[in-house]
C-alpha cells in the first residue's frame, strides 16, 4: 500500500507550549489508525496540527508526496484532509443543511449519501446549528467532514456522545469507507476496545510521543499494555 | 510700563463649531496687524485657548487666565452657555469680558464687565418682524431650528410681528439632528402663510433652501424670509443657486458698501485665502477695536472697573456700519440691514437693500 | 397624506442605503464598525469633489463613490480590521470611534469644516404629478436606485453559497478554515462591499442629508439603529427597519411635532428592549 | 417513597418537533436513576426544563412536592436543583478554588454580600480544598480554567455542582471525554455521594449506566418508553432495537 | 503515586493539607490584597494637592474624569455591559447639583449626595432594560439611546434645566460653611480628591467581594452562573445602579466646582472621551480609569497647544493604536504597576464584552 500521510519529526504546540515535541508516523491509504491515550497526552493537538490550526514548530508532513507544512488549514482541507474536532464546532447560524452544503466539495459523498447515513440529520435539516441535541451534532460533524470528500479523515472522538446503535453504525460505515473508497481514517478515540475493533494499527501517546505502536488486533488482545499506558489518568499538568 | 497688556482670547477652535473660532481668531490677528501691537504704550499679548465649545472648560481656561495669566480682559465666547458660565467668574474677578458672537440677549446682564460687539438675536429679528409687517405681509409662519437661539428668534419675531400688527399662523421647530426638512415643509406648504421666518444654523442653510425649491414652495407664494446666519457669508458661495434672491435680514454683510469695509474684506481675504470674512469676524474684529480704544481712554491702565467703564458708551465705525456700546447695558447699539443674495460678478454676496439704523437690544429696551 | 408617506419611504430608503453597508459588516461579520458613517463620508466627499471641481455628472460620479470607499475598505479590512475580528466587541467600539475621529478630524483638515453642496441634474430636481399627487424626483429616484440594491443584495446572500460560507467564517473561523473557507478573502471582500455600500449611501445622501466633516459622528446612530432595530440576521430586518424609521419620522415630525426627535429613539429603545435581536432575528 | 423531583404531563415543543411529549416522571429520594435514549430523544431537554434553562408549553415540576414549573432558574438551584452540563459550561477566566468558591459562598447565601472581604471564612475555604482535593485539581487550583486540559475541566464541571451541595442532581453524560478506564472510578465518587442526594444520570456508556442505576427510564421521541430496572431495560428487545444495538452489554 | 484513581476520595492526598489551603487562599485574598503600588498612587495623588497648587483647576476636572471613568469601569470591567450612554449618568447628577443648588440649598454635599442618587434610581430603572436577553449590541444602543432622551429632555425643560443656555446662577456655599470656593481652585480640588478617594475606596471594597466574584462569573458564563443559583440580572442591576451613583456624583462635583452646567454634559462626546479615559489606563482593575484620567488630560493639554484645530485626529490615533497593540498586551507592559494595583493575573484579568 502506497503512503498516504507521512508525519516525519513534526513540531507543533500552542503559543509558547509545544505540545508534540517530535512525531514521526505514516498513514496508507484505505488504513485506519487509532490514536489512543489520557487526558491531556496530545491526541487533539496532533490532529489540530495535521489539519494545521495549531502552531507549527518544525518538521514535516505530506499528504501523497505533497508537503504540507507552511500552508494554510484552507490549503490543506483543498488538499484532501476531512476534519471532525473535538468540540464539534457545528456552525450555529447555519441550518443542518447549510452546515453540509457550505463547505462541500464535489465527490460520491453528497447529502443524499449523509442522510442516507444519519437519517436524524434529515429530519433536522432545518434546524440552526445550535439547536440541535449533542449526539445531533456529532453526526453533522461527521457528515460535514464526509461531504469534503476527503482522502484523509481526522476524527477526533467521534463517537462521543452517540447511542450505542449509533456507535456501531458509525464505526461500521468508517470501516466501509476506508475499505470501498481508500479513504485513509485517523481516529482519536476514549473507548479504546471500541475503536480497536475497525482499525487496522493503533498508536498510544503521552506527552505528545509515541508510546506504543501495534496492530490494533495485538493491541486488543494486549490488556497489559492498555493498562500499562491507558489503565490510569495521573500525570503532570499540562506543560505551560 | 513694559509688562504687558495680556488679552485672554477663549474660543471654539475644535469641535463641531470650529468655523466660529477660525474666523473670529483670523480677524482678531488681522486687527492685531493692522493697528500695531502696542497701545498707550502697553504691549499687547493675545493669549488664545481652545475650549471646544463646552462650558466647563471655557470657565476653567477664564479661570486659569486670571488666575496665572493676569489676563486684563477675557474675549471671544462662541457660544451663548460658554458665555453664561464665564460671567459670574467676571464678578468676582473684576475682569471685563467682550462676548464676540455668542448672541442670546441675557448674557450681558449677568455681570456688570460684561459687553458685547457681536449681536443679539431680538435685535436682528425684531427687525425682520418690523419689515415684514412693513411690506404687506399679512400672516407669517415661523420655522426655526428647536435650540435655545431658534427659540428665541421665534419668540422676539413673533412679538414684533404681532405688535406690527402681523398675525401668526404657526410656528414650526425642526430638531437639530435631523436635516430632513420634508415634513415641515409639508406642514408650511398646508398653512398657506403669505410669508415664512426662517432661523437655522448657518451649515443647515443650504440643504433647506434645496428642499424649499425641490417642494416648489418658491412657486407657492409664499415669501422666505430668514435670519442672516443661513447665507452665512463663509459658505454662501457654495450654497449656489438656490439661495439666489433670498431675502435675509442682519447685522453684517461682506458686501456692505463702505470703503472701512472694502479694506477690511479684502485684507482678510489676503491673510486668510479661501475664507470670507463674516458676522463672526466682524464681532472678532469690532471686539479688538474695542479693547484697543478702551485701552487708549485709560492711557494703559489695566484695571477692570476702569476699562469697562472706558468701554460704556464707546461708539465708532466698524466694517458693518456705525456701532456704539450702550452705557446702560452695555450691550451693543448698530444697524441692521435687510438684504438679497445676489451674484456680483461670479460670487454669491448678500446685497443689502434697506437700513434700520442704531438698533438697540428690544430684549433689554422694550420696543 | 399620501405625500407625507412618500417622503418617509424616500427618507428611509435612504437611511436603508445608507446602513446596508453595516448590515453586512456589522449584521453578517458581527464587527460593531462605528466608523461606517467614515466610509459613507468618504463617498458623499468624491461625489461632491468629482461634481463641483471636475464638473464630472451626477449618475457617473455613483459607481466612483462606490468604488473608492470599497477599496479604501478593503485595505483597511486587511491590514487593520482582520487583526480585530476574535476580539471583544469593546474593542471593535474603541477601535472604530477612533478610526471615526480620525476621519473627522483628517476631512477638516483636507476640505474644511463648511457644508458640501451639489448641485443634483435638472431631471432630478423638483416634482412630478402622479395621480395629482406631487412627488419630489430626486426621492422616486431613491425610492427606484434602493429597491433595486435591495434585491440584488439579498439574492447574492441567499441564492449563492457566499452568504453560509460568511456566517460559517464568523461562527467559528478556526474550524471553517480548517474545514476550507478561505476566511481571509470572504471577510475582505465582505468588508469592501460593505464600505462601498457606505459610499454609495454617502454619495446619494448628499442632496438630502447635506454633507460635512461631523457627517459620521453625527449619523452614526441612526445607521446603528436601523441595523439594532432590523436585526443582524440579513438585509430584510434593516430593509423593514428602516422603512419603519423613515415614515415613523417623517409622520411623527408632522403629526405630533412637540415629540420632537424624542420620537425615534424611544421606538428605538421599545423595539430593542421587546427584540434585542431585531425585528428579524436568526431562530434561536 | 416519596417523590424528590416529580414532573407531571410535562410538554416542550420546538415549533412543530415535540422534544418533550406529556412526561410524567418521578425520581424517588435517594434514587440512582438513568435516563437512557436515542440521540436526539430529548434527554438534554427533558433537564433543560427541570432546571428552568427551557420552559414548558404545558406541565408541572414538582420539586419535592412545591411547584417550580415557572421558577427561574437560580431559585431551582437555590432549592438544591443541581446539574452537569452535557458540554463544560465553566468560568474559563477564573480559577478552579475561585469557581469552587463562588459556588460554595452562594450557597451559603454569601453572593450578594458586597462588602466582606474573599478569602476571610476559613470554613468556606477548607470546604473548597477538600473538595478540589476529592477531584485531584489540586495542582492546577490557581491555574485559569481556560488553561486546564480538557479532562480536568470535566472534573471541575462535575466539582462545581457538588459545590452547592444538591439534594437533586442532574448529571447530562458526565462521562463525555472521560477516558473508559476512568470511567469506573467517576462512577465510584458518583456512588460515594451522600445516599440522601437523589441523581438522575443521563448517559450514552452503558457499562457506566447498567453498574450506576437502580433504575432506568428510556425516552424516545421526546416520550418515556419504557422504565424499570436496569435488568428488564437490557433484556427489554424493543429497548435493544431502539437504542441498545447487537451487542447488550453484559 | 500515578497509578493513583482520580476520584478515590479516600485515597492519601498528595499534597500537604496546610500548604494546600494557603495556596486557596491566597488564591482567594489575591484580587483583594493591598498593594504598595497602591499607596504610591494615593500618595502621589495627595503631593499634587501640596506641591502643584497652579494645576489646581486642571487637576480637579482630572479627578472629576477619572471618577466618571472608574464608575464606567466598574460596569465594563466588572459586570461586562458596555455602554456608549454612561454620560447619562453623568448628566443627571451634574443636574441635580446644578438645580438643588438653585432651587433649594448651596450647602455642596446634599448637592452631592442627591445627584448620586436620582442617577443612582435612573440606573436601577434603566438598569432591567440592560439585563433581559439583552446583546451587547441591543446594550450599545438602548444606553446610547437613554442619553439621547435625557439629553433632549433637558434641552425642552428650559424652565428647570435652562435649556441650550445651560443652567446658570448655581452658586455654592463653603463646605462645612468653613472651605470656600476659591478661584485658584484649591478648596475644589481638595473636596474633588477627597470624595473620589472615598468613592474608590467603596468600589475596590464591592469588587474585591464575593459580590464582585459572581460578577466576574456571570460576565464568564451567565448560564452556568444561573445555575448555581446566581440572580443574575440582580445582580447586574446592583452594580449597574452603583456604577451610576458614583457617575451622578462626578457630574455634581462638575457642576459645583464650575458653578455651571449645560447640556454639554449629557452629550455623546463625553461618553466617547469617558471610554477612551478608561481604555487609556486600562479596563479591570478600577485604577484604570483614574490613571487614565491623568493621561488623557495631559494628552490634550499637549495635543491641544500642539495642533489645536485636529488634537482629535491623534486622541482618535491613540485609540486604534492602543487597540491593534492589544490592550492587554499593552496592560502587560507595566506589568508591575498593573498586576501591583490590581493583583490580578493577566492571563485571568482579561475578557468582556
Ligand atoms: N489552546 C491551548 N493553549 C495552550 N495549551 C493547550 C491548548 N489546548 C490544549 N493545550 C494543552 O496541550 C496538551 C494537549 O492537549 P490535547 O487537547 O491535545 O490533549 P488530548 O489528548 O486531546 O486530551 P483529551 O483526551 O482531554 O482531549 C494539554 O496539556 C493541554 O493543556
Ligand atoms: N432550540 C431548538 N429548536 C428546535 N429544535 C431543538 C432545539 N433544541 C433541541 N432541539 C431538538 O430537540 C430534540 C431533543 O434534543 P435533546 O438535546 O434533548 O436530545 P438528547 O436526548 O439530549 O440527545 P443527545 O443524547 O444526542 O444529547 C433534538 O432532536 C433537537 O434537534
Ligand atoms: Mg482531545
Ligand atoms: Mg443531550
Amino acid at each position: 500500500m502506497s503512503e498516504l500521510l507521512v508525519l516525519d519529526d513534526l513540531r507543533a504546540g500552542y503559543g509558547a507550549a509545544v505540545v508534540i515535541p517530535g512525531l514521526s508516523m505514516s498513514l496508507a491509504e484505505g488504513e485506519a489508525l487509532a490514536v489512543l491515550g489520557r487526558n491531556g497526552v496530545g491526541k487533539t493537538t496532533l490532529l489540530d496540527s495535521i489539519i494545521g490550526v495549531t502552531r507549527h514548530r518544525g518538521g514535516s508532513l505530506r499528504l501523497a508526496g505533497r508537503e504540507l507544512a507552511g500552508l494554510s488549514p484552507e490549503r490543506r482541507a483543498a488538499a484532501g484532509i476531512g476534519w471532525v474536532p473535538q468540540e464539534r464546532n457545528i456552525f450555529r447560524s447555519l441550518t443542518v443543511e447549510e452546515n453540509l452544503t457550505a463547505t462541500a466539495r464535489r465527490g460520491r459523498w453528497d447529502l443524499a449519501a449523509v442522510y442516507a447515513l444519519f437519517p436524524r440529520l434529515q429530519e433536522r435539516r432545518r434546524n440552526m446549528g445550535n439547536q440541535l441535541s449533542g449526539g445531533e451534532q456529532q453526526m453533522l460533524a461527521v457528515g460535514r467532514a464526509l461531504m469534503l470528500n476527503p482522502k484523509v479523515l481526522l476524527l477526533d472522538e467521534p463517537t462521543e456522545g452517540l447511542a450505542p446503535i449509533i456507535i456501531e453504525q458509525l464505526l461500521a460505515a468508517i470501516r466501509r469507507i476506508n475499505r470501498e473508497e481508500g479513504i485513509a481514517t485517523i481516529i482519536v478515540e476514549q473507548h479504546a476496545r471500541k475503536v480497536l475493533r475497525v482499525t487496522d494499527r493503533a498508536l498510544i501517546l503521552d506527552r505528545g510521543t509515541i508510546v506504543h505502536a501495534a496492530t490494533s488486533a495485538a493491541l486488543l488482545t494486549d490488556p497489559a499494555a492498555l493498562e500499562a499506558h491507558l489503565g490510569v489518568v495521573e500525570r503532570r499538568a499540562a506543560p505551560a | 510700563g513694559d509688562d504687558p497688556f495680556r488679552i485672554g482670547l477663549i474660543l471654539p477652535m475644535t469641535g463641531p463649531f470650529a468655523s466660529t473660532g477660525k474666523e473670529i481668531d483670523a480677524a482678531v490677528r488681522l486687527y492685531v496687524a493692522q493697528h500695531g501691537e502696542t497701545v498707550a504704550g502697553r504691549r499687547i499679548e493675545v493669549v488664545l485657548k481652545d475650549d471646544g465649545g463646552v462650558a466647563d472648560a471655557t470657565k476653567r481656561i477664564a479661570q486659569e487666565l486670571i488666575v496665572h495669566d493676569k489676563v486684563s480682559v477675557l474675549a471671544g465666547f462662541g457660544l451663548t452657555p460658554l458665555a453664561l458660565a464665564t460671567a459670574p467668574l467676571t464678578v468676582r474677578a473684576k475682569v471685563p469680558m467682550v462676548v464676540m458672537a455668542a448672541a442670546t440677549s441675557a448674557i450681558t446682564e449677568k455681570s456688570p464687565y460684561v459687553t458685547r460687539t457681536s449681536y443679539t438675536t431680538p435685535q436682528v429679528a425684531s427687525v425682520i418682524a418690523r419689515w415684514a409687517a412693513g411690506s404687506g405681509i399679512k400672516t407669517m409662519v415661523t420655522l426655526v431650528s428647536d435650540y435655545g437661539p431658534g427659540l428665541d428668534s421665534e419668540a422676539s419675531f413673533t412679538r414684533s410681528f404681532e405688535a406690527a400688527g402681523g398675525k401668526m399662523l404657526g410656528t414650526l421647530r425642526v430638531p437639530l439632528q435631523n436635516p430632513d426638512f420634508a415634513p415641515f415643509l409639508q406642514k408650511l406648504a398646508d398653512l398657506k402663510p403669505d410669508g415664512v421666518y426662517v432661523f437655522v444654523p448657518s451649515g443647515v442653510g443650504a440643504p433647506f433652501m434645496k428642499q424649499y425649491i425641490e417642494r416648489g414652495l418658491d412657486r407657492s407664494g409664499i415669501r422666505l424670509i430668514s435670519e442672516g446666519g443661513i447665507t452665512d457669508d463663509e459658505i454662501l458661495d457654495s450654497e449656489g443657486d438656490p439661495a439666489l434672491g433670498a431675502i435675509t435680514g442682519f447685522h453684517y454683510s461682506a458686501a456692505h458698501d463702505s470703503a472701512l469695509n472694502r479694506d477690511f474684506v479684502t485684507a482678510f481675504m489676503a491673510a486668510n485665502p479661501g475664507m470670507r470674512p463674516n458676522f463672526m469676524a466682524v464681532g472678532g474684529y469690532d471686539g479688538m477695536a474695542l479693547i484697543y480704544k478702551a485701552l487708549e481712554k485709560t492711557g494703559g491702565g489695566g484695571d477692570g472697573d476702569a476699562l469697562i467703564g472706558a468701554m460704556k458708551g464707546m461708539s465708532w465705525e466698524s466694517p458693518r456700519g456705525p456701532i456704539a456700546i450702550d452705557p446702560e447695558t452695555r450691550e451693543i447699539v448698530q444697524n441692521v440691514y435687510m438684504r438679497k443674495v445676489e451674484r456680483v460678478d461670479g460670487a454669491l454676496w448678500n446685497v443689502e437693500f434697506e437700513t434700520f439704523e442704531a438698533v438697540k437690544d428690544p430684549g433689554k429696551t422694550p420696543s | 397624506m399620501i405625500p407625507i408617506l412618500i417622503d418617509g419611504i424616500a427618507y428611509g430608503m435612504l437611511l436603508f442605503v445608507l446602513a446596508s453597508g453595516l448590515a453586512v459588516t456589522l449584521g453578517l461579520m458581527n464587527f460593531i464598525n462605528l466608523a461606517h458613517g467614515a466610509f459613507a463620508m468618504a463617498g458623499g466627499y468624491v461625489t461632491s469633489v468629482l461634481m463641483n471641481s471636475h464638473g464630472m455628472p451626477f449618475l457617473v460620479t455613483l459607481p466612483v463613490a462606490f468604488v473608492v470607499p470599497a477599496l479604501v475598505g478593503a485595505v483597511l479590512e486587511r491590514t487593520l480590521y482582520a487583526p480585530l475580528y476574535e476580539r471583544g466587541h469593546l474593542d471593535h467600539v474603541l477601535f472604530s470611534i477612533g478610526l471615526t475621529f480620525m476621519a473627522v478630524s483628517a476631512t477638516t483638515w483636507a476640505m474644511g469644516s463648511q457644508q458640501q453642496l451639489i448641485s443634483l441634474p435638472g431631471w432630478l430636481e423638483g416634482r412630478f404629478e402622479l395621480f395629482g399627487i406631487a412627488i419630489g424626483r430626486y426621492r422616486a429616484f431613491l425610492i427606484v436606485v434602493c429597491a433595486a440594491l435591495v434585491v440584488a443584495l439579498q439574492l447574492v446572500l441567499t441564492r449563492t453559497r457566499f452568504g453560509s460560507r460568511l456566517r460559517a467564517a464568523v461562527d467559528d473561523r478556526r474550524v471553517a478554515r480548517g474545514l476550507g473557507i478561505r476566511v481571509e478573502t470572504i471577510f475582505a471582500a465582505t468588508f469592501a462591499v460593505g464600505s462601498g455600500l457606505g459610499g454609495l449611501g454617502g454619495a446619494l445622501g448628499v442632496p438630502m442629508l447635506g454633507l460635512d466633516p461631523t457627517f459620521p459622528l453625527k449619523y452614526m446612530v441612526y445607521f446603528l439603529i436601523v441595523v439594532t432595530i432590523g436585526g443582524t440576521a440579513g438585509l430584510a430586518g434593516p430593509f423593514l427597519a428602516a422603512l419603519i424609521i423613515g415614515v415613523a419620522d417623517v409622520a411623527g415630525k408632522y403629526y405630533l411635532p412637540e415629540l420632537g426627535s424624542f420620537l425615534i429613539t424611544l421606538l428605538m429603545i421599545v423595539l430593542l428592549v421587546l427584540r434585542p435581536q431585531g425585528l428579524i432575528a436568526r431562530a434561536r | 417513597m416519596s417523590a424528590a423531583l416529580q414532573t407531571i404531563g410535562l410538554s416542550k415543543r420546538f415549533g412543530g418537533l415535540t422534544a418533550t411529549d406529556d412526561v410524567s416522571f418521578t425520581l424517588g429520594h435517594g434514587a440512582r436513576h438513568a435516563l437512557i435514549g436515542p440521540n436526539g430523544a430529548g434527554k438534554t431537554t427533558f433537564i433543560n426544563l427541570l432546571t428552568g434553562v427551557l420552559s414548558a408549553n404545558e406541565g408541572t415540576i414538582l420539586l419535592e412536592g412545591e411547584d417550580i414549573t415557572r421558577m427561574p432558574q437560580q431559585q431551582r438551584a437555590r432549592r438544591g436543583l443541581g446539574r452537569t452540563f452535557q458540554i463544560n459550561q465553566l468560568f474559563g477566566a477564573m480559577t478552579p478554588v475561585e469557581s469552587v468558591g463562588l459556588a460554595v459562598s452562594e450557597r451559603m447565601g454569601g453572593g450578594g454580600q458586597f462588602w466582606r472581604r474573599l478569602g476571610k471564612r476559613t470554613d468556606i475555604v477548607d470546604e473548597i480544598v477538600e473538595l478540589l482535593r476529592q477531584f485531584r485539581l489540586i495542582e492546577v487550583m490557581d491555574e485559569p480554567t481556560a488553561r486546564l486540559p480538557y479532562g480536568k475541566q470535566r472534573l471541575l464541571e462535575i466539582a462545581v455542582a457538588l459545590a452547592s451541595q444538591p439534594r437533586v442532581l442532574l448529571l447530562d453524560e458526565p462521562a463525555a471525554g472521560v477516558p473508559e478506564a476512568e470511567r469506573g472510578e467517576l462512577l465510584d465518587t458518583l456512588a460515594a455521594l451522600p445516599r440522601d442526594v437523589s441523581i438522575l444520570l443521563i448517559e450514552h456508556d452503558m457499562d457506566l449506566v447498567f453498574s450506576f442505576a437502580d433504575r432506568i427510564s428510556v425516552l424516545v421521541n421526546g416520550a418515556l418508553f419504557a422504565e424499570g430496572t436496569p435488568e428488564a431495560m437490557r433484556n427489554d428487545p424493543r429497548v435493544q432495537d431502539v437504542y441498545l444495538g447487537s451487542d447488550n452489554h453484559v | 503515586m500515578t497509578d493513583q484513581s482520580i476520584f478515590l476520595s479516600t485515597s492519601k492526598p498528595r499534597h500537604d493539607g496546610d500548604a494546600a489551603t494557603r495556596r486557596a487562599l491566597d488564591d482567594l485574598r489575591r484580587v483583594g490584597r493591598l498593594r504598595p503600588a497602591e499607596l504610591l498612587f494615593w500618595g502621589a495623588a495627595l503631593a499634587s494637592f501640596l506641591v502643584l497648587p497652579g494645576s489646581h483647576l486642571l487637576l480637579s476636572q482630572t479627578a472629576i474624569l477619572g471618577l466618571f471613568a472608574l464608575s464606567l469601569d466598574l460596569i465594563i470591567g466588572y459586570a461586562g455591559i458596555v455602554s456608549l450612554g454612561h454620560g447619562a449618568f453623568f448628566g443627571l447628577g451634574a443636574y441635580t447639583a446644578g438645580i438643588v443648588s438653585v432651587r433649594l440649598t448651596e450647602e455642596p454635599l446634599s448637592g452631592l449626595v442627591l445627584g448620586g442618587l436620582v442617577a443612582a434610581l435612573a440606573g436601577a430603572l434603566t438598569g432591567p432594560l440592560l439585563t433581559m436577553r439583552a446583546t451587547d449590541l441591543s446594550r450599545l444602543m438602548v444606553t446610547l439611546g437613554i442619553a439621547t432622551l435625557l439629553h433632549e429632555g433637558a434641552n425642552q425643560l428650559t424652565w428647570l434645566t435652562g435649556g441650550a443656555d445651560g443652567l446658570s446662577g448655581v452658586t455654592v456655599a463653603p463646605i462645612f460653611g468653613l472651605f470656600e470656593f476659591d478661584l485658584i481652585g484649591t478648596t475644589g480640588y481638595g473636596y474633588c480628591l477627597v470624595v473620589s478617594f472615598v468613592l474608590f475606596l467603596a468600589a475596590r471594597r464591592v469588587v474585591t467581594s464575593p459580590y464582585g466574584l459572581s460578577l466576574r462569573a456571570i460576565r464568564d458564563n451567565a448560564l452556568r452562573a444561573r445555575a448555581m443559583g446566581i440572580p443574575v440580572a440582580a445582580r447586574l442591576v446592583g452594580i449597574y445602579a452603583f456604577s451610576a451613583f458614583i457617575a451622578g456624583v462626578a457630574g455634581a462635583l462638575l457642576t459645583q466646582v464650575t458653578m455651571f452646567t449645560s447640556l454639554d454634559v449629557l452629550g455623546f462626546e463625553r461618553s466617547a472621551d469617558v471610554l477612551l479615559v478608561l481604555v487609556l489606563g486600562g479596563v479591570g482593575y478600577l485604577y484604570g480609569g483614574l490613571i487614565g484620567a491623568v493621561i488623557f488630560t495631559v494628552l490634550q493639554d499637549r495635543l491641544a497647544t500642539l495642533s489645536p484645530q485636529y488634537w482629535q485626529f491623534w486622541i482618535g490615533l491613540i485609540l486604534v493604536v492602543i487597540v491593534l497593540i492589544g490592550r492587554d498586551r499593552l496592560a502587560a507592559v507595566p506589568v508591575r504597576l498593573r498586576a501591583g494595583l490590581s493583583g490580578r493575573k493577566a492571563a485571568a484579568g482579561e475578557g468582556e464584552a
